[in-house]
């Protein structure tokens, strides 16, 4: 990573997770310049808090690492982290772009030595765990963060606990008296690569997210999953901290339904089957250990058909074909309780759960009209591929939900398109 | 439940197509994808011989007399519940009505099923004052099955129609007199004009 | 070797190494044992200072660099000097961050530091800085096999982006399986109507572009070289055959329609009036607009119905047991040419899981909405009646049997990769499949792109979706997955991405994914090779050849530098510039054995630098403890890991040697497809060197670990060192 | 300032009809607030849902047009204010349909001028509830500040029903969660009962006239839960709903061995009490299951 000045040959690509660093990389790796910018303190994204990846189960992790070192070794690419576009202007070739960046406290000095967290004892949430835990106000916001730098929460900017943060530095990393910066660059092209965010699980009002606490959203499972994350990997329920046994899932938590998102998140049948792994993982031979999946249709594609066979085989998961119509709360227990009809026949259930697991739909974190005026989405806000849209491409789930592979995919051509754009402006001016 | 297992079908479309020209709402039984959530979701639907979503799979399977023989759309509460959950945004409770309506015009009906009865007597009420007179609507009710059942019903219901007569909820003097607008007459026109066009749109007149 | 070598090495006090560790002490260690001519500490060595300091001695004549701080996954940016050798100490996360803090622990944490800095001194000096493969290929024209969809999104495409195109199609026509289309399913919003395929604008944008040269009735009858220099013999149906040179290639060999002749419950073969998709496509398009007749007797269609999944998602012989994908929403659109043409026709889909992802969702609803019957049920068999079809089902729905009457069936069956020669299969097998090949490679490992399941050419990996075995030939389209148009076009776009970086990548003589930009190269002793070709059957990328004596043709922009070659060889003439027997071999040489009595053993660990030397850092920054007797050295991947590490690490007194990479199997992670599972093999013939040294097997282990595994990590070293202190401290120190 | 409303008081608010004490303290009510209620003339039956089978779908929309229609002509520009759910329910539906079919608004108006009001429908005015009059046009705040006699140490189970609720409802309010009638609650100085599991749940509406059983099983849910989560009275804003849950509760023992004995009120009940109201005025004598609390409450002399 180097310094960059930015010209219309240089691409943006706002957004750093796997879709932006992928069209970032595999631009940079043709020759290009890129300015890679990101709202949130490091890369990585969502796929950073992923536990395992289907069908392989292995973990993302693994790639991220491969991916953060061809950053390091890359001098064309230029990082901005804790950045966001405030303004797009322009056409195809010559955008002019306003970034905002937003203060870390914490400058390139930074080794990650750790000291300021240890000096500081004030806690925020753990975003990175969708708040489930916390995380010292002066923090290194996972343990594979990239860039490897520490942040420092604005809350404790300007109390003794800043101070005390600033005087525990040796490497004179804290600054805090940074401010927001606002700056404008002028680039070629731009591949928005935003990606998704869960949809709001507290709208689907009969399934009681914002009332029973252990209903949760298959995010917040997936961190709970991971051995660092909020409970350690263990599998005990919000309640009341017992291990959970015998799991629901409910698809199409979203997504599929007109009253919430109307598309088909194509990602969540296959989430849902890689976490019920988990808990034939944890549980072994274990004859308490059930998983009830319901759903409407498993979308399984392509070679994914393996992996849900596999979940088939396994006794102790049971597919229910069965929008649940609401939750009810053992309020004793706490235990969630789905009502609903397995429609394979018509069998009423009232299934009492220790823990239901929403497989909650994708949306774009941006919607395409947010992004610069004329921009063309579809219905649901995702980008369209579309002429019109000038030379500011998405890559990932900012165009489509997608998988982690199709999203790597989808970014591959993306940056190619922008290099396409940029290598007109080179000919042309050469 | 008993054996629910119905015999082999032969599938044909013609009832699907019936139920779209003729019954309200019906062009929506299409859209249903199968996902349950209204059967889940009705209040009384452990009594339904076939859910709401059972009853658009055996229209689209021309199961016409099981479908309009049948009990269950009869025990719609209109609670609503199945329609705001519907990701289809089914208007399940209209279409539940309308079959039960469809059904009760064609005869096919279940002749002595309660709600029907009841809903029956409920709109002769209205239709004939424009206003509902409640002891002359509980009276018929009661009286539906004849005198002496008639009799024992009111018996039954005996202290809730004290309760309600002293609370001065009940009008003892109803029989004679309530339920009336100023202009019955026009009243009565109008609901004889809408009845006679909707026969002729569905095909009764 | 050209010039002076001469080390400099840095010791770097910040960040608590100064508190922890008695800097002077490895200073010296670094000057008389790692005979560093140029020693510095530094309080802060990856600040501009430290950094400006270490340019100065660059300018002065350092060429070798010894760098004893942090881990080399830290502040690489900052420590990466161009045209000299970098090695890294890992003193903070490998070194006081994984022992405690202690007066008890003192003495072997200041141990374990000093061989650390032993260890990065021996390893510079036995490093040269690479230049780059120097037999590269210049050539950036970009060859695309298959004139579909997807091969000719490709081609315009690459095109597009400046580099020239060779486009070789087989048949006599552009366009592929999609001349047969009627329609397409909607692309752009509302998702609701079939839309044209835009095959001719396509076939036209392609047939006009200068930069683009198409060559129908062709084949590829040889494939050799590397990227940046693929000879490709092209021959022709005319017999106008021709030799071309490409740097890259792309596959876009497409697929063939699943034959339904083994479909015979579904009547398929029997009658005429049971048709599959491509035949509906072809009987739509016959039609021109007039209503659709049946191929039988020429009546108009009334009744349809579509069978999903036919010959998909089972695990019976014969059948297919993915996917297809796609084949939802074709019916769909299907089912809608029927309905738009005249909305009294009965048409009816019969499925078990409807799948139409994504906007998908919309198309389904606008088939509803057009009266089309969507039916939750699996169809056991059709039968021609004197009229009509009956098709039997389970209706799952109202969990009856039941029959529906057609006059047409249409079966949704699927498509097969047409992936040429699955080079798995035995000699025999693929010999007489020769004919099917697409591209005729003469790679030792054979003619086509290795499969990975189901015959597809897919990736095996999730975050890098176009990692063929390959380097420099990037399958796209349905080769490489099932899919539909739209995703085939996007495909076609990322692989015309990944072509072109090959090329980009072969004129640097650079490596590419994973080890992008890597400039060093496999180069070989060819006088001390015994032409035993392990390195040319183990290469998991078939970079490898062998001449007509059977030495070794390394092909360097084939070659992702993994050093699986390094490893295979049993004479050790494989090496890297930067990487070898050598550089290894000298860090394991330079620990410092105590003595059987001291009671401080000595445990090597191997550790893949992708997952298992993370994991140990990981480890660190969450301050998991681990024995302070264990040596850690970071390997490109375990398949390069040569067994003398092994038997010299065990000849010159370690106690243990530990294997940590990546799992293999079916699930494999190693990034370098084979890598820990060649280690896996070689490592079990490790037992009988030891028998003949009389230690015990257990010296030696492997272990599969994942990044994640920060926790498991340091339980593994430990479990080993307690090992040891059971079994023993080796007898074989001097 | 006194605001106009078009008032649809419904069948049930008659005297003598079974909601009629309902009527008594809305009336009582909307003096307090300032809302003045005029009364749609000669309005009829909105059909209730029940009229279904025997009234079809024309002949329904054709009852409730004539009511929006006689609202638009006589009370021009006011909303159109409803105290019963099936009311509100009933004219918003007519009014939503003939919206979106040409067919069915031509034939509503076609059967329309048999009441010689064939012109008159427009189908514009805005159809609300009281409680959207209340939350929306007055808000909680404003609710709060004629409030003399909090309804300190009563908790109050917030039932809300279904045709309240479902499909249309309050705006901002959950179909599965509303929380109005405990706002409203704690806006009269009393405390809802916030965890009480059953306020949506279906009192089996028209079905408790014909199968009494099935809809006692739902009431008995209904006021079950009230008594587990401490309170001792329920609210609605449904007459239905009202009728239904109360008049049954002896029925209920009788069939369960349960001792329900729970007052049933409205909340314009708890708030003309509130508001300093006597009891008659609050219509709590029209209550089987006196809501002695309350009584006590209305009783006292405001401080």
């Amino acid at each position: 990573m180097a310094k960059l000045v930015p010209t219309n040959e240089t691409i943006l690509v706002a957004g750093g997770g796997i879709s932006g660093m992928t069209a970032a990389l595999e631009a940079a790796e043709c020759g290009k310049h890129v300015l890679l910018i990101e709202k949130s303190p490091s890369l990585g994204g969502r796929v950073s808090q992923f536990h395992r990846y289907f069908p392989k189960l292995c973990h993302p992790t693994c790639g991220m690492e491969i991916n953060t070192r061809r950053l390091k070794a890359n001098k064309r690419v230029h990082i901005l982290t804790m950045t966001e576009v405030t303004a797009v202007t322009g056409t195809a070739g010559n955008y002019t772009v306003n970034l905002l960046t937003r203060p870390r406290y914490v400058n390139e000095n930074c080794t990650a030595c750790g000291a300021c967290a240890k000096a500081v004892s004030s806690e925020i949430p753990n975003a990175f765990d969708y708040n489930l835990g916390k995380i010292k106000a002066a923090y290194l916001p996972f343990v594979m963060a990239y860039p490897q730098r520490y942040v420092i929460d604005p809350s404790i900017v300007g109390t003794a606990e800043g101070e005390a943060a600033n005087a525990a530095c040796a490497h004179d990393a804290i600054d805090l008296d940074m401010k927001p910066e606002s700056f404008t660059v002028n680039v070629g092209a731009i591949i928005w690569a935003t990606g998704w965010q869960p949809f709001d699980a507290a709208k689907i009002q009969p399934y009681g997210y914002d009332r029973f606490t252990n209903v949760i959203t298959s995010v917040e499972f997936e961190r709970m999953m991971d051995p660092s994350g909020p409970t350690g990997g263990k599998l005990l329920r919000p309640s009341d901290g017992k291990e959970a046994r015998n799991i629901a899932f409910i698809q199409c938590a979203g997504s599929r339904d007109r009253n919430y998102l109307k598309h088909c998140s194509r990602i969540c049948c296959m989430a849902t089957l890689k976490q019920s792994t988990y808990i034939a993982e944890r549980y072994g031979d274990d004859p308490d250990a059930k998983v009830s999946i319901y759903y409407i249709d498993i979308r399984a594609i392509d070679r994914f058909e393996d992996f849900y066979q596999k979940v088939q085989a396994d006794p102790r998961v049971t597919f229910i074909k069965s929008k649940v119509a609401n939750i009810t709360e053992d309020e004793s227990s706490g235990d969630p309780v789905l009502h609903g009809v397995d429609t394979e026949g018509y069998h009423r259930y009232d299934n009492r759960h220790d823990l239901c697991i929403l497989a909650i739909g994708m949306q774009p974190s941006v919607r395409a009209e947010e992004i610069a005026t004329g921009m063309h989405g579809d219905a649901n806000g995702f980008i369209e591929t579309n002429d019109e849209n000038g030379a500011i491409f998405a890559a990932g789930c900012a165009g489509n939900p997608l998988d982690v592979n199709r999203s790597v995919q989808n970014a591959t051509a993306a940056a190619l398109r922008a290099i396409q754009v940029v290598n007109r402006i080179a000919a042309a001016e050469a | 439940m008993s054996d629910r297992r119905m015999a082999v079908g032969n599938y044909r479309n013609d009832f699907l197509k019936e139920v779209e020209a003729n019954v309200e709402d019906g062009e929506w039984v299409k859209m249903c994808m199968q996902c349950g959530v209204c059967a889940g979701s009705c209040p009384l639907g452990p009594y339904w011989e076939h859910p709401p979503q059972e009853i658009f799979m055996m229209i689209r399977a021309g199961l016409r007399d099981d479908v309009l023989s049948s009990e269950s759309m009869w025990m719609c509460t209109s609670c609503y519940n199945c329609i705001v959950r519907c990701p289809r945004e089914l208007p399940i409770t209209h279409i539940m009505h309308g079959l039960a309506n469809y059904a009760h015009r064609l005869g096919l009906a279940p002749k002595m099923n309660p709600t029907r009865r009841f809903a029956k007597l409920f709109w002769n009420n209205i239709a004939a004052g424009g206003r509902a007179n409640e002891l002359k609507l509980s009276l018929g009710l009661y009286f539906m099955d004849g005198f002496a059942t008639g009799i024992k019903k009111s018996l039954q219901m005996l202290p809730i129609g004290l309760g309600m007569l002293k609370t001065r909820r009940l009008n003892p003097f109803g029989l004679l007199a309530g339920g009336n607008c100023k202009d019955r007459k026009g009243i009565q026109a109008m609901l004889k004009k809408a009845k006679e066009l909707e026969d002729k749109r569905k095909g009764f007149a | 070797m050209a010039g002076e070598m001469k080390l400099g090495a840095y010791i770097c006090k910040g960040c608590g190494l100064g508190e922890r560790l008695d800097c002077a002490e490895l200073a010296k260690v670094a000057q008389k044992e790692g005979k560093a001519q140029v020693v510095r500490e530094h309080d802060f060595l990856c600040h501009a200072d430290g950094l400006a300091m270490i340019g100065n001695d660059i300018t002065a004549g350092v060429n070798q660099i010894a760098i004893a701080a942090c881990s080399r996954r830290a502040k690489a940016e900052a420590f990466t000097f161009d045209g000299v050798c970098v090695t890294r100490a890992n003193l903070r996360e490998g070194v006081i961050w994984v022992h405690p803090d202690t007066d008890d622990a003192r003495e072997t944490t200041q141990e374990a530091a000093a061989d650390y800095v032993r260890m990065a001194c021996a390893e510079a000096k036995a490093m040269r800085a690479p230049a780059g493969n120097p037999n590269r290929g210049g050539s950036k024209r970009i060859l695309v096999v298959g004139g579909g969809i997807s091969g000719l999104t490709a081609a315009r495409e690459v095109a597009a982006a400046g580099y020239e195109v060779l486009l070789v199609e087989k048949s006599d026509e552009l366009g592929g399986i999609a001349r047969h289309l009627y329609r397409r399913v909607p692309a752009k919003e509302p998702f609701t109507e079939p839309q044209e395929t835009g095959l001719a604008e396509l076939v036209n944008s392609v047939c006009s572009n200068p930069h683009i040269t198409t060559l129908i009735n062709s084949t590829i009858a040889q494939t050799s070289g590397a990227p940046g220099r693929f000879t490709v013999e092209i021959a022709s149906t005319g017999g106008n055959n021709r030799s071309e040179t490409v740097g890259a290639i792309i596959q876009a060999s497409g697929f063939t329609p699943y034959n339904a002749n083994a479909l015979t419950e579904f009547s398929y073969g029997r009658t005429l009036d049971v048709i599959d998709q491509l035949g509906l496509e072809k009987l739509v398009a016959a039609a021109d607009g007039a209503p659709i007749t049946r191929p039988s007797d020429g009546k108009p269609v009334k009744r349809v119905v579509f069978v999903q999944c036919a010959g998909q998602r089972s695990a019976d012989d014969g059948r297919l047991p993915y996917c297809s994908g796609y084949c939802c929403n074709t019916s769909i659109k299907q089912a809608m040419y029927f309905k738009d043409a005249d909305p009294a026709i009965d048409t009816t889909i019969i499925y078990s899981d409807l799948r139409t992802p994504g906007n998908g969702e919309d198309f389904y609803r606008s088939a509803q909405r057009k009266d089309i019957t969507f039916t939750k049920g699996k169809v056991s068999t059709v039968t021609p009646t004197a009229a009509a079809l009956k098709v039997d089902f389970k209706d799952l729905i109202l969990d009856q049997d039941a029959d529906i009457e057609a006059d047409l069936v249409v079966l949704a069956t699927g498509q097969v990769p047409n992936s040429g020669i699955d080079i798995e299969t035995s000699d025999e097998a693929q010999a007489a499949a020769a004919d099917k090949s697409i591209l005729n490679l003469t790679y030792r490992q054979g003619k086509d792109l290795p499969q990975l399941r189901y015959g597809f050419t897919d990736s095996h990996f999730i975050c890098f979706p176009y990692e063929t075995r390959r380097t420099g030939i990037y399958a796209c389209g349905p080769v490489r997955r099932p899919m539909d148009m739209a995703q085939a076009m996007d495909d076609a776009t990322g692989a015309a991405l990944k072509a072109i970086q090959a090329v980009e990548n072969a004129a640097a003589g650079r490596a590419a994914h994973p080890r992008a930009g890597d400039l060093s190269f496999p180069q070989y002793r060819r006088e001390g090779c015994t032409q035993c070709k392990r390195c040319t059957v183990e290469c998991p990328f078939g970079a490898i050849d062998e001449d007509e004596k059977r030495y070794p043709v390394f092909n360097e922009s084939r070659c992702r530098r993994c050093g699986t070659c390094m490893g295979a060889c049993p004479v050790r003439v494989i090496s890297f510039e930067n990487y070898s027997v050598d550089t290894v071999g000298a860090q394991i040489k330079a620990v410092d054995i105590p003595d059987e009595f001291s009671e401080k053993p000595r445990v090597l660990i191997l550790a893949c630098e992708n997952d298992a030397y993370p994991a140990l850092d990981m480890a660190g920054m969450n301050n998991q403890h681990y024995s302070a007797f264990a040596r850690i050295i970071p390997v490109r991947c375990l398949g390069s890991v040569n067994t003398i590490w092994i038997t010299d690490a065990l000849n010159s007194g370690y106690d243990a040697v530990a294997l940590m990479g990546c799992k293999h199997g079916i699930d494999y992670q190693c990034h370098f497809v084979k890598g820990s599972e060649l280690a896996t093999y070689r490592a079990s013939k490790v037992d009988d060197t030891l028998k003949q040294m009389n230690l015990e097997p257990e010296r030696v282990q492997l272990f599969e670990v994942a990044i994640t595994d920060a926790l498991r990590t340091p339980k593994l070293i430990d479990g080993l060192v307690a090992k040891v202190i059971e079994i023993g401290m080796s007898p074989l120190k001097f | 300032m006194t605001k106009q409303y078009s008032f649809y008081p419904g069948c049930s608010s008659e005297t003598k009809a079974s909601a009629v004490n309902y009527m008594t303290s809305v009336n009582a009510m909307c003096k307090t607030l300032g809302i003045a209620l005029n009364e749609i003339p000669d309005w009829n039956c909105c059909g209730a849902s029940i009229g279904y089978a025997e009234g079809g779908e024309l002949p329904r929309h054709a009852m409730n047009a004539r009511n929006i229609a006689l609202s638009e002509k006589h009370n021009p520009g006011q909303d159109i204010v409803a105290t019963c759910a099936a009311c509100w329910l009933g004219a918003k539906e007519t009014q939503r349909c003939l919206q979106h079919s040409r067919r069915l608004l031509d034939d509503t108006k076609t059967a329309l001028s048999e009441a010689g009001l064939g012109k008159d429908y427009k189908g514009e005015v805005p159809i609300r509830h009281m409680v959207e009059v209340l939350i929306e046009d007055i808000g909680y705040e404003a609710l709060a500040k004629p409030v003399v006699k909090p309804l300190t140490d009563i908790k109050i189970a917030g039932y809300v029903g279904c045709q309240t609720n479902r499909p249309f409802g309050v705006a901002g309010e959950s179909f599965e969660n509303p929380k109005y009638l405990d706002k409203l609650v704690e806006t009269v100085g009393g405390e809802p009962a916030k965890k009480y599991d059953q306020k949506v749940t279906c009192c089996g509406g028209a079905l408790a006239f014909s199968e009494p059983e099935k809809s006692q099983a739902q009431i008995r849910k209904i006021v079950e839960s009230a008594y587990d989560h401490g309170a001792e009275m329920i609210v609605t804003p449904c007459p239905v709903c009202q009728m239904n849950v109360e008049i049954y509760q002896d029925q209920i023992n009788a069939r369960y061995g349960t001792k329900f004995h729970m007052p049933v009120t409205y909340y314009s009940q708890l708030m003309t009490v509130a508001y300093g109201g006597t009891a008659k005025q609050a219509g709590l004598d029209g209550n089987i299951i006196r809501a002695e609390k309350l009584e006590k409450i209305a009783a006292k002399p405001a401080k």
